[in-house]
């Protein structure tokens, strides 16, 4: 990191001035807690008797053997409390908002993931949550709006703009800025600007530091290969980060290529994207060449976003970590596949991953080790995924 | 001497406050754009903010979000302001500040989006989610090229940080009236009259307008009082022309205003 | 137990006599598999590195508070991979399947629960699964439904009788019976003919076995109370029968009271039932006075079901355990209390235990400790719920 | 001697085979139960086996089951069926069994039951969940009241097990003559042969009555060919009941099967 909250010329704090002293007193508070046994203590109290962590790491056998090349292992991150990753975070930030006195959440969402996340976090430590969610989601999403309203949460139902994900994002903003002084903003990916990224990806670690430790003991060396789907990149970032200084090991970001890349209709920020400045940080973007931002399109809700953390356009550009899009046709066949060969049925977003993953093993040798990262569990998914018509 | 301090010494020699009048670039579309902004000027606006349509205005309330959104799907790009501020400076001296967003800026290059718009006439920018952590760069461009680099501080920003931010800022200095963002009103309390008196202070020579959800006529006065140099005005006119209001009619609603700024002429 | 297969007078092999060598061969091949240390091996690798055994014990602080009483744990089988306790029983009963060499896997299921598990066990092992289904259930489970084929089971859909569970039962014996040598009959609780009840059991004491262990390192002592839901009363007799023997452990079983049990509109069959003989073992069941088996009511569906493992109708007997009738309104309510106050949405089932738990924790000391098993997670249940109007 | 030794010894001395025919009792409804019961009987039928409903028949086909939960709704219960046995028994010296689960039996009290059936005027019982390991209680019961307690065998059963079943078997003994349950047609197989052929071998003097899916004709030759002392037709009537055959025209057919069971009278 180059200088405070920037990842090369990536980060950086993009912010209206009203939401700066809060931003930096998130930093100090953060920067404290990450130094404090007590608050590491605790967060780990919760990973282990109320988030089911260690998550396992799978050998995937039936999975390896049918495709003939490296041992695939599975990071079991759909086995979290509430199905994802996004425990790791929502239960890290929850912890800092509660130290910071700070009793009413705020958060955005989009197909309610983060949302029921944040609203889980938020009944455990006893805060208020209030979740921003665009009036179309909620009419497409209404058993996760319902999921949030039975853990108590407060729905503020955002009726501007396209009454989607991103204007859910600006009304929270808004919201935050006008009660800056008692509100969190609980950001749901590792995004946004300084310290969110480097926070999420602190929280998110716990996957890549427990790979490692598990893999350790099952196979005696390190990963030959890490593959994680980046959407905002927390569960990637999570994977990767505790493995940067290990030479040995390669990573692969899986992105949302949609319905291909050269349709345009697609998530891959780092693969087809421009660098820019989207909601508080430098990263790559999808955006034309005035600066607009541009629509994204994934059939993973939860990888429908046009921009990615600014630490994955670093690793790209300092060519640490591969990024590839893999089409919304590649991760459903993944997502049947996963089902049918391991009884395990993954999150869409997921199965990017697993495609990419898969597809890599293939190449490689019998004794090497490829782990990817299940990010969340796929029942969310059933819906869209029965109307593509695959399975009769 | 330049347009800015002209302006701030002709509204300090009238007794008034400045009126901050801002409307966004081609809403409803370039033409009508055009000719809002000119009923504004001659309705007696004494700097006229130039909104640049962005995608993702997080800073900003629901009506500049809806105007934005339209101008953008009518084509307006930066470009298109510079031209707008061409044909608006061709028909006036009135100060021109452009408030904006980052991406398009850096998607343009800040030297050549701050050579274009003093080029075109401009006299000042405003980048909504650029603090000054962000703002170097943007500084020194519009030093090279003239311009005020306009900053913003809000009733949050620790006293040191609005010294520094104030050293900064050129032209005038933001302060953002209430917590929230714009669009929205609010009653002028005795907070907020504490707050000018504490900003005028530390912001030294430099004026202090007030902005984000101003309307009432009996704001402005009250601002006056409370010591403020400007006062902007932005969603109020905008919510009249999404209703429809043509623009002669909304130039009286700010002549109006103007007058409640305590010009001479009322 | 006085005789095999037998618990006081209940239990036994009530079944047609073309399904006794099945039978036989089920029960001598259990108890080699009881006794390998092979098969407990790769037992506990599929429940650490599949299913995320050991699964929280988790001590509800917020729960506890707002009730004022003994300490309320809450066994978390929620999180197991699938979403319930099932996981334990299906993933046994498959490895049993697996050495018996029957490829081919049959399982009746009612709102789907055992049918998605079972599918989920068929494939991580390669098996072919066949769930069969009453046709009701099937329109009424669509995602259910979807989820099985997913993972790769052929579904059966059943369209005798009522078109119900016990239609589908009945036909999946059926089944069985025309395919026995080549078919495993995989059951989905501790009932049915012997040896199903204490197979079962012994898969399900896992529950029960870290409970114990749990409980020790975190209160160095045994539990004053455990609870736990009763359907068939698989998720209970393995909470409870590690504990059997010890005497300062007291149990409760949360059956389903329905509308209340005076309504007649229920599925308390220890509570309210009578002794007979259902689907292969004596027990207690719900039935008129002319041993016509009556239809069970209950808001969750794993309880909807007029009989009950035999076993607790003997710990019924003997009064080793206490069995109470929860109604579907204070299981509903504490359905709310749990999401509300922990961030964990409870199956229904699970409910059940939830408000008998809480009820008595709250006339006990607070140094006492209630353990309530959490056999589920809800989100299967959100339509239910929300179709009843609580939550706006 | 008994009824239904009596039977078989005229069948043998017929040199035909004992045709035994099931219908469920209080299906489509008492009255007309008795009417179907009387007509099969004058049709030639040489056992009557009444099916006691029950709400869960795990072994039976789903025709079966159909008339059963039909049965039920219309109040058929032990009791009505005992009062059905008494109507037939009064009109007529044909063995009659009652088959059915043993739930019912165990709500009345395997005794009482037993009891009752015995002062209606029936021969013999079979409970289809009452294997081997089950049954002490109800065989004691049946020989204390000079019932017959039938028991079943199949082709699963392993031959130790199956000589000791026969050897609790009284009547006859019953043999499942397929893998699955009743109301599915086959066709007699040369292993069918072979199973007959064992099981009488194992069977002694008790006659071998087989069972499950038959209604062909031709199925009864092969089987008197094969030695079956009988077989039983259930399903095959049940169905054309339920199309609204009436009495006299199910009576045509059962006398036709007996026609093939190879009776003189053909
Ligand atoms: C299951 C799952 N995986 C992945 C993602 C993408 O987020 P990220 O890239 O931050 O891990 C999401 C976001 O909602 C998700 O729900
Ligand atoms: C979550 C859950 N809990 C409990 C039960 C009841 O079953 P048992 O009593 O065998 O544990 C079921 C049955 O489907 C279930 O799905």
């Amino acid at each position: 990191m180059s200088r405070k909250g920037r990842y090369g010329e990536y980060g950086g704090q993009y912010m209206p001035e009203i939401l700066m002293p809060a931003l930096q007193q998130l930093e100090r508070v953060y920067q404290e807690c990450k130094n404090d046994k007590l608050f590491q203590e605790e967060l780990e109290w919760y990973h282990k008797h109320y988030g089911g962590r260690p998550t396992p790491l799978y050998y995937a056998k039936r999975l390896t053997e049918s495709t003939g090349g490296a041992k695939i292992y599975l990071k079991r991150e759909d086995l979290c409390h509430g199905g994802a990753h996004k425990f790791n975070n929502v239960m890290g930030q929850a912890l800092v908002a509660k130290r910071m006195g700070k009793r009413h959440i705020i958060a955005e969402t989009g197909a309610g993931q983060h949302g029921t996340a944040t609203a889980m976090a938020a009944a455990v430590l006893g805060l208020e949550a209030e979740i921003f969610m665009g009036a179309e989601d909620v009419k497409r999403q209404k058993m996760n709006v319902f999921r949030m309203k039975l853990m108590g949460a407060k729905l503020h139902e955002v009726t501007t703009g396209s009454c989607t994900l991103k204007d859910a994002m600006n009304e929270a903003l808004r919201e935050w800025a006008a009660s800056v002084e008692t509100t969190y903003y609980m950001l749901g990916t590792a995004g946004g600007p300084h310290p969110y990224p480097e926070m999420v990806r602190d929280f998110q670690c716990v996957i890549g530091n427990e790979i490692r430790t598990q893999l350790k003991e099952m196979e005696g060396k390190l990963p030959d290969l890490l593959v994680a789907c980046v959407g905002g990149g927390s569960n990637a970032i999570g994977t990767f980060y505790p493995f940067l200084k290990d030479k040995g090991v390669n990573m692969l970001g899986a992105e949302a290529a949609g319905y291909g890349i050269h349709t345009g209709v697609h998530s891959a920020t780092l693969t087809a994207g421009t660098v820019g400045v989207l909601q508080g940080c430098k990263s790559y973007l999808l955006q034309d060449e005035d600066g607009m931002v541009k629509p994204a399109h994934s059939i993973a809700p939860g990888l429908d976003y046009p921009g990615v953390g600014p630490e994955h356009s670093y690793l790209k550009d300092i060519k640490r970590v591969v990024y590839e899009g893999i089409t919304d046709e590649h991760a459903l066949e993944s997502f049947v596949t996963l089902s049918r060969q391991e009884g395990i049925i993954p999150a869409l977003e997921s199965a990017h991953a697993v495609w990419a993953g898969v597809n890599r093993a293939r190449n490689m040798d019998r004794d090497q080790v490829v782990v990817i990262t299940v990010s969340g569990r796929g029942d969310k998914d059933l819906e869209i995924v029965h109307s593509q018509g695959l399975i009769k | 001497m330049k347009r800015m301090p002209q302006m701030f010494q002709r509204c300090k020699d009238d007794g008034s406050m400045a009126l901050v009048c801002y409307l966004t670039a081609g809403y409803p579309d370039l033409g009508r754009s055009l000719e809002y902004l000119l009923a504004v000027d001659r309705a007696g606006a004494d700097v006229i903010e130039i909104g640049v349509p962005f995608t993702d205005p997080v800073a900003d309330g629901p009506i500049i979000q809806y105007t934005s959104d339209h101008a953008i799907r009518t084509g307006t790009r930066p470009n298109q302001v510079f031209e707008l501020v061409r044909c608006l400076r061709a028909e006036s001296d009135i100060p021109i500040v452009l408030m904006g967003y980052y991406n398009p800026i850096f998607a343009m290059g800040e030297g050549t989006f701050v050579t274009r718009a003093a080029e075109a006439g401009a006299d000042g920018i405003i980048v909504a989610d650029l603090p000054l952590e962000e703002s170097a760069g943007m500084s020194r461009a519009c030093r090279i090229k003239g311009l005020d680099m306009i900053q913003m501080v809000t009733r949050l920003t620790p006293p040191e940080r609005m010294i520094i931010i104030a050293r900064e800022s050129t032209g005038y200095l933001y302060l953002v009236s209430r917590t929230g963002t714009t669009g929205k009103m609010t009653q002028i309390k005795p907070e907020l009259r504490q707050l000018i008196g504490h900003t005028k202070h530390l912001a030294g020579r430099l004026p202090v307008v007030v902005g984000f959800g101003l309307s009432e006529f009996m704001q402005m006065q009250d601002l006056r009082m409370a010591g403020a140099d400007g006062a902007i005005v932005g969603s109020a006119l905008l919510k009249r022309m999404i209703e429809g209001v043509p623009p002669d009619k909304v130039g009286n609603y700010v002549t109006k205003l103007k007058q409640a700024c305590g010009s001479k002429h009322h």
